[in-house]
């Protein structure tokens, strides 16, 4: 194994058979050693949240991972390669350029009997983010996600002072067997902590106010098409659980759905809706 | 910088890592190496000074001379002494491992000798007149065998029992051509080197139901129908015609007359299994007697031992008038079945056996007492059936016994009340006197005139590996030689004919005789017998499978071999106590599924 | 090997068997048991599972009786000389042949008992230890000190008395010969032979009588074929035992056979 | 109120379960592993039995001096070899569908290597000496090749199943898995790559173990270079079967697990792979069985009947070998008609597992059985308890360490998205019908 053991010769047959063995060796223990390297630099540069929301991202039903464009009907078909990050989708620059947003009259949307107010943008993970004029952002939970999950069991929100990451965990709720975490809108720091109550979770000092920050989050038009493909999605989700009955009332949610499927996996009802894997 | 478990960790770590680097690690890898090389648990041998003793094999009478490589006077290899003009430097595979004898795990390791000795006193005080006093002598022809006789004649009805001893020895060297009937020449026959010594010269003609080790290196293997020798003699003889005998025996008629045609010209011998078969007498026919059947000839005797009991067969003695026995097993000779010695005992006879085994008469005597064995045992050996003249040859001990043994000699001499000596130098001295012959020491090969030599020395070589010969030439036609005609086979219904395999002999085999009968398939181990594949067929015996052998005299538990080389109608069994005890008397027997 | 070795004239030492000699006696296989310290094995051990350097085979001409005829073929390691099967396929180099004597040695201390060596050799000449050694109480005391017992779970052959050839090396040392003298070097099975059928010596000394032995026309080798130039030289003058050196022929197809 | 240790229990194994896989009771997995327990705690009996007391336990012996040990172990590592084929077709060759089953080959793979792995180290007489084959390698033997190979590719096979472990829905709540997780992922190409490299090597190896046995005619073969054609006949037997195996497990996961895990599509496409490289290796092998025939071992003295003629060792061992369970199974593969009944698919990979199987056992137990030298005998062995107890505990560990990886891990990454698309189709239903 080694010149110094016995039987050792310098000869092709050694050179070559030991070669490809230390070869084999240094690769293998090289890229373990490199992944080791590298995870210890996400750590530290606190990318965890990123790469969660990316592996979960991965791990989403091609259905689900479906461009906004789409949504709104711009594009026949298209997945999303960037994890929602739209701020870095040239597709998506160009898009907005060729046709921006159409301007919406109504302060706010009225779908299955669910209000989406129009003041403020959407993350996918039915969490809303609102600029204040103070220059903070507010973040709630939009009503279809409130339906889900209904009068929650439990939550779990950051302390003032801690930083959350767009596409991180914004608050943690639990609602029967169902632990969900809401997905934060922008990056920033937390500065108050709300409730259900108050309508809203998080009051949050964005890290910047300017377009880019918010790029990512759906607004105005988008909403409708958006919720309405929500609404399969739920349609789907329940009846993959094992939601019996159906939604019986043409579709208009209950105001505690939660409630309204006691035999459906709820876990994984929220886990489809919150997009988490 | 506090150390919290990240920095341990990193520690501990960096630690390994660096140690790779240093020579430590490496190094305990190869003295782990090492280390596994010898795991403990092995016996180490014993080392020291290293020295060649000599002496002799007493586990036949062959009685070949040994060399011993002794480490610290521990035998540790035995081997034959090459120069040796009778045994040259053969030895056969029980005495190339007799030093392991002594730790036989199978061996009699202690006896009740007081008793022994209080109840023969009570019995030989109590016997009634007639009753009689015996010593069975599996070996005669020993010194102590005199001893025996000495003592026996010394008590009033002393009987001194031996098996027949063949009043001739045969000259190999001086025949032509043998006719074996069944002799085991090749294995086990008077002295191997001997034997293979004068193998060249003759031309050997096996006459044999079964293909042994001599009938496969014979010139000619006659494969006799069991149980007709006696018309091939005949024939041999001229007492009847070829044909007669082909029909009978199922030979082939030319190759009896070849057989006849070569032992009538040029000096021939025959040779039976039986030493004292009446197949021996056509050797008269012959004209053998005096050229290749000679008188045998036992070394001088001190006057005063003239004086001695007769020798008396078994068959010969009274009926159930032995009042005690004293069997002598110490070492293997002729084994005489239990059921012919069991009607000569009185009613409440005691036996006692000196042995080292528990497998021959030790299951019949109420008395057994440990023997020593070789090479504990201090033994002369009388001459092989194949050694022409006077030889005179000392088996002395190589170790001290390792377990507490009885001295049969002393044994009887004491209750004969003999005065102690020690018979083996009082003979050596008588064969010193008579001033013939010469001494060969093995250690320098040097062959000096006894004359030549002091008393003293004499001994002391005998004792230190060395034989004493008496100057041969002179041939003598042996007396009149009378033989036991085999009684006539019981005609029972019993369909096999029995034959003894070759080679085994009695008393304790070393264990490593496992490497020939167990590990591999070369010989036959003690209780096993080999059947042709029709028999076994007919009997639904498979190969291995345990049977039951069954004589007139009872049954045993054996286990089967099928060999194609057995002839049907014909049981080849490994000789042994048990197995003679159960066909000694009667030659015929049937294998039963057990 | 010592450096000592290479620069002498490598030998070739090789063993002549004369079958017709042989009686089977098995004083080989004693004296080779005594020698290299082989323990009698547990009861459980058959001739599948024994240890035997040397055995001998009772092989027939597979004729009914009584046209039926038997001989005894002593069968050891054939220390082959050419592509040695059993030496390429151990993985650890515990299989080596030594150009100075072109004996195959086993070193026990390095195998691991895979036992590959064992199913690469044609003549089933290797031994697996199944059992722990083991000696009845007190007969350790025989021992041959110039012969470490080999451990449970090794396999072991026979290297021609290793031990002996050693003990004849120094004693030719000692008297400050370079060769070793013939006499002092023969294998226990060899000098325990009662009939003269065994020979030993060195084949590439053509006036030594192994390697005139081999020159015989009634000589033969076992599976000649195969080309592994065994050292091991076989006579008969029977045409039959001749026969058995080659490829089995399977039962009832004996018509080949002579 | 507390949940009782049960209901406890039952909670902490749900948090396990990933989101959205449906999984049998707590009670009925337990019922499930219990036997399969059972049945590996006896085996470890009698392999401890087998290290303690020795090989004697085993009814090996000088002339068999390998047995059902070395066989099994050749058969399960030919038939594992589907981790290292499906790693290669699916990073280095980019055949995306076969991300459906990558997974659960490498369980697969790691189960068989390390059970393969463990039986050999019963199977020494000196385990505690085996490392001897790392300090002193004889770099000629084909052991000391399968040997350095094995073990590397075993390491290998831990570090790609390590990513599986660690998407486990709890442990990936720790970040530094879930980041290791992903960083290693993204490596996983270069593991896949080595992996086949080793595999290619040893699945020879094990081939050429044979092979180069020229005391043993009826196994040795002539090659190229170092290496005798077993050395490739089994590399592609190995890649030809890897395929067939997880189509054959993943089917009976399928089965027992009463729910669909893969796309038709991925079974017919395993299928087509295994059935060429099997057609392949059916030519190759014919190929070499002729030379063999005619060339090899006459050359060495030994006409090809002799072999044949040793009951029950028949010719029709070579037609069950190359015909019956190669060439059929692989035109079956081959026939798009036939390979659309998923019956016909599984049929045809079973038999050529078992055509591998086939041929392990004759390169292991024939090639001793058959006698070499004329006197001596064929011999038959019969493995004794202790052995097919130790095997037996290597088969449950195996169905143990695949239950636990297919309830805890996401072995099928389509499992999920193939429930929701049936319920899709549930929702076409009329019945369901115009909800909004």
């Amino acid at each position: 194994m080694f010149p110094w053991n016995y039987g050792f010769v310098w000869n092709a047959g050694h050179i070559i058979f030991l070669g490809a063995f230390y070869a084999v060796l240094a690769v293998v223990a090289t890229t373990v050693a490199w992944a080791v390297v590298r995870s210890e630099r996400a750590l530290h540069s606190g990318e965890v949240e990123a790469i969660r929301w990316h592996s979960d991202f991965e791990s989403l039903p091609c259905s689900d991972q479906v461009c906004r464009h789409v949504l709104t009907g711009e594009l026949r078909e298209r997945q999303c390669r960037r994890a929602f990050c739209c701020g870095e989708c040239e597709t998506h620059a160009r898009l907005l350029e060729r046709n921006p947003l159409p301007r919406v009259e109504e302060p706010q949307e009225e779908i299955c009997g669910m209000t989406f107010p129009l003041d403020r943008f959407y993350h996918r993970g039915h969490a809303w983010a609102r600029l204040d004029r103070d220059g903070t952002v507010l973040v709630g939970l939009d009503e279809l996600g409130t339906r889900l999950l209904g009068r929650p069991e439990a939550l779990r929100l950051p302390r003032p002072g801690r930083r959350v990451h767009s596409n991180g965990t914004a608050f943690k709720v639990r609602r029967r067997n169902a632990k969900v975490r809401v997905m934060c809108p922008v990056d920033g720091k937390v500065v108050e902590t709300g409730s259900a109550e108050r309508g809203w979770y998080l009051r949050i000092k964005p890290d910047s106010k300017n377009v880019q920050a918010f790029q990512h989050l759906l607004r105005g038009a988008e909403i409708k098409p958006w919720i309405l493909r929500e609404m399969e999605r739920l349609q789907l989700a329940l009846t993959a659980e094992g939601a019996v009955p159906a939604l019986a009332d043409g579709g208009v949610p209950v105001a505690d759905i939660a409630a309204a499927y006691p035999t459906a996996d709820w876990d994984a009802v929220c886990g489809a809706m919150f997009l988490e894997g | 910088m506090t150390t919290t478990r990240r920095n341990l960790l990193k520690f501990v770590g960096g630690g390994a890592a660096g140690a790779l680097l240093t020579p430590a690690p490496w190094r305990l890898i190869t003295d782990t190496a090492l280390w596994s090389e010898n795991w403990p648990g092995i016996p180490r041998p014993a080392r020291g000074e290293i020295r060649a003793r000599f002496t002799h094999c007493t586990l036949c009478p062959a009685g070949c001379a040994v060399r011993a490589r002794c480490v610290n006077g521990q035998p540790v290899s035995l081997t034959g002494v090459k120069p040796h003009p009778i045994s040259h430097g053969a030895l056969c595979p029980w005495g190339i491992a007799g030093h392991h004898l002594p730790y036989h795990p199978a061996r009699v390791r202690q006896g009740p000798v007081k008793e022994a000795l209080a109840a023969v006193a009570r019995a030989m005080d109590q016997r009634s007149a007639g009753e009689r006093v015996a010593v069975l002598d599996l070996r005669p022809g020993r010194t102590v065998s005199w001893t025996y006789r000495r003592a026996m004649a010394a008590i009033e009805n002393g009987l001194y029992l031996a098996p027949r001893q063949p009043a001739y020895s045969i000259d190999l060297a001086a025949a032509e051509t043998v006719v074996s009937f069944g002799a085991p020449l090749f294995d086990g026959w008077g002295t191997p080197g001997n034997v293979f010594a004068a193998r060249g010269n003759f031309r050997l003609v096996q006459i044999e139901p079964v293909e042994s080790r001599t009938a496969a290196l014979a010139d000619m293997w006659l494969p006799i129908r069991p149980g007709t020798e006696t018309a091939m003699a005949a024939a041999l003889g001229g007492e009847t015609t070829i044909a007669e005998a082909a029909r009978l025996t199922g030979v082939g008629e030319e190759a009896i007359g070849a057989v006849k045609e070569a032992a009538e010209n040029g000096p021939a011998v025959v040779l039976a299994a039986d030493p004292s078969s009446p197949l021996m007498s056509l050797n008269a026919k012959l004209r053998a007697l005096g050229r290749t059947v000679v008188a045998r000839r036992e070394a001088p005797l001190p006057e005063a031992w003239k004086k001695a009991a007769p020798v008396t067969e078994m068959a010969a003695a009274p009926d159930g008038a032995i009042r005690v026995l004293l069997i002598d097993e110490s070492l293997p000779g002729g084994y005489v079945p239990w059921q012919e010695i069991e009607p000569k005992l009185a009613a409440n006879a005691v036996v006692v056996v000196f042995t080292s085994t528990t497998e021959g008469y030790a299951r019949h005597a109420r008395y057994v007492l440990p023997s020593p064995v070789y090479p504990e045992a201090a033994e002369d050996i009388g001459p092989a059936i194949d050694t022409v003249g006077e030889v005179f040859r000392i088996a002395a001990p190589l170790l001290a016994p390792v377990v507490p043994v009885v001295n049969p000699g002393e044994f009887v001499a004491r209750i004969a009340g003999l005065p102690q000596s020690d018979p083996l130098r009082e003979r050596a001295d008588a064969i010193h006197q008579a001033g013939r012959g010469a001494l060969l020491g093995y250690a320098d090969g040097k062959s000096t005139p006894a004359k030549e030599v002091t008393a003293d020395n004499f001994w002391k070589t005998l004792n230190q590996g060395g034989c004493w010969m008496d100057d041969t030439g002179k041939k003598a036609a042996p007396g009149k030689l009378e033989f036991i005609a085999a009684g006539e086979p019981p005609h029972d219904e019993l369909p096999l004919m029995v034959v003894a395999a070759g080679g085994r002999r009695g008393g304790l085999a070393p264990p490593l005789m496992s490497k020939l009968e167990r590990e591999s398939n070369l010989r036959m181990a003690a209780n096993r017998v080999a059947l042709s594949p029709a028999d076994a067929r007919s009997n639904g015996i498979e190969n291995g499978g345990r049977c039951l052998l069954e004589t007139a005299c009872g049954r045993l538990s054996v286990v089967a071999t099928i060999d194609a080389g057995v002839p049907a109608g014909v049981v080849e069994v490994a000789a042994g106590p048990r197995i003679a005890d159960l066909c000694g008397a009667s030659p015929r027997a049937r294998v039963v599924r057990a | 090997m010592t450096a000592q070795n290479q620069n002498r004239r490598a030998k070739r030492y090789g063993m002549s068997i004369d079958i017709d000699k042989c009686n089977g006696c098995g004083a080989c296989m004693m004296a080779c048991a005594v020698e290299n310290n082989i323990p009698p094995l547990p009861e459980a051990a058959n001739d599948r599972r024994g240890v035997t350097w040397i055995r001998v085979y009772k092989v027939d001409n597979h004729r009914p009786y009584p046209e039926r005829r038997i001989a005894f073929v002593p069968v050891l390691c054939q220390q082959c000389g050419h592509d040695t099967p059993c030496v390429h396929v151990c993985p650890q180099q515990a299989v080596e042949v030594d150009p100075a004597t072109g004996i195959v040695g086993q070193m026990p201390e390095r195998c691991l008992g895979c036992r590959y060596c064992m199913v690469a050799c044609p003549y089933h000449a290797r031994y697996f230890n199944w059992w722990d050694p083991k000696w009845p109480a007190g007969m350790e005391k025989t021992l041959n000190p110039d012969v470490a017992p080999r451990m449970r779970g090794v396999v072991e052959k026979c290297n021609f008395c290793h031990g002996r050839w050693h003990a004849a090396q120094q004693k030719a040392a000692a008297a400050g010969k370079s060769e070793i003298d013939p006499a002092d070097y023969v294998p226990a099975c060899v000098e325990a032979c009662p009939t003269g059928a065994l020979r030993f010596g060195d084949l590439n000394d053509s006036s030594s009588q192994v390697a005139q032995d081999a020159e015989r026309p009634e000589s033969f080798r076992l599976l000649e074929k195969l080309g592994t130039e065994p050292k091991i030289h076989y006579r008969s003058q029977r045409g039959w035992v001749r026969e058995i050196a080659n490829a089995p022929r399977p039962e009832g197809k004996d018509e080949a056979r002579g | 109120m507390l949940p009782g240790p049960k209901e406890r229990m039952r909670l902490v194994d749900k948090e396990f379960i990933a989101r959205g896989l449906r999984r049998s009771s707590t009670g009925r997995f337990l019922l499930w592993i219990l036997p399969w327990a059972a049945l590996l705690v006896f085996g470890l009996y009698a392999a401890a039995l087998c290290l303690v007391k020795g090989l004697n336990q085993t009814n090996m012996d000088n002339r068999f001096a390998f047995g059902l040990w070395i066989f099994l172990d050749l058969t399960v590592i030919a038939l594992g070899a589907g981790a290292f084929f499906t790693g290669f077709l699916l990073y280095i060759l980019k055949i995306d569908e076969l991300r459906a089953v990558i997974n659960s080959a490498v369980v697969i793979g790691l189960v068989c290597y390390s059970g393969a792995v463990a039986v050999l180290a019963v199977d020494v007489g000196q385990p505690l000496r085996a490392w001897f084959t790392f300090w002193y390698p004889n770099v000629h033997s084909m052991l000391t090749e399968v040997t350095f190979c094995i073990t590397c590719y075993l390491t290998v096979l831990f570090i790609e199943y390590l990513p599986i472990v660690l998407r486990n829905r709890k442990l990936r709540e720790v970040p530094s898995f879930l980041v290791f997780e992903h960083e290693l992922h993204k490596l996983i190409y270069v593991l896949a790559g080595v992996g086949t490299f080793l595999s290619f090597f040893h699945q020879g190896s094990l081939g050429g173990l044979y092979g180069v046995l020229r005391g043993r005619p009826f196994a040795f073969r002539e090659g190229l270079a170092v290496w005798p054609s077993t050395f490739f006949l089994f590399i592609l037997s190995a890649a030809a079967v890897g395929p067939s195996f997880i189509l054959l497990t993943t089917w009976l996961v399928e089965k027992l697990a009463r729910k669909q895990l893969v796309r038709p599509a991925v079974f017919r496409r395993l299928a087509r792979i295994s059935g060429l490289l099997l057609a392949v290796y059916v030519l190759a092998k014919a190929v070499d069985t002729l030379v063999w025939i005619n060339r090899t071992s006459p050359e060495t003295g030994f006409q090809a009947w002799q072999y044949y003629s040793w009951k029950p060792f028949g010719t029709w061992i070579l037609f069950a070998e190359i015909v019956l369970f190669g060439l059929l199974p692989a035109l079956v593969m081959l026939t798009p008609r036939l390979r659309a009944h998923t019956g016909w698919l599984v049929t045809a990979a079973a038999m050529a597992c078992c055509g591998v199987a086939l041929n392990r056992f004759v390169m292991t137990v024939q090639t001793l059985a058959l006698p070499t030298l004329s006197f001596d005998p064929f011999l038959s062995y019969i493995p004794s308890w202790q052995e097919v107890g130790t095997f037996l505990a290597v088969v449950a560990y195996g169905v143990l360490v695949y239950s636990f990886s297919f309830r805890y891990f996401n072995l099928f990454p389509e499992e999920r998205e193939l429930r929701l698309e049936a319920a899709a189709q549930q929702e076409e239903e009329p019945a369901l019908a115009g909800r909004y």
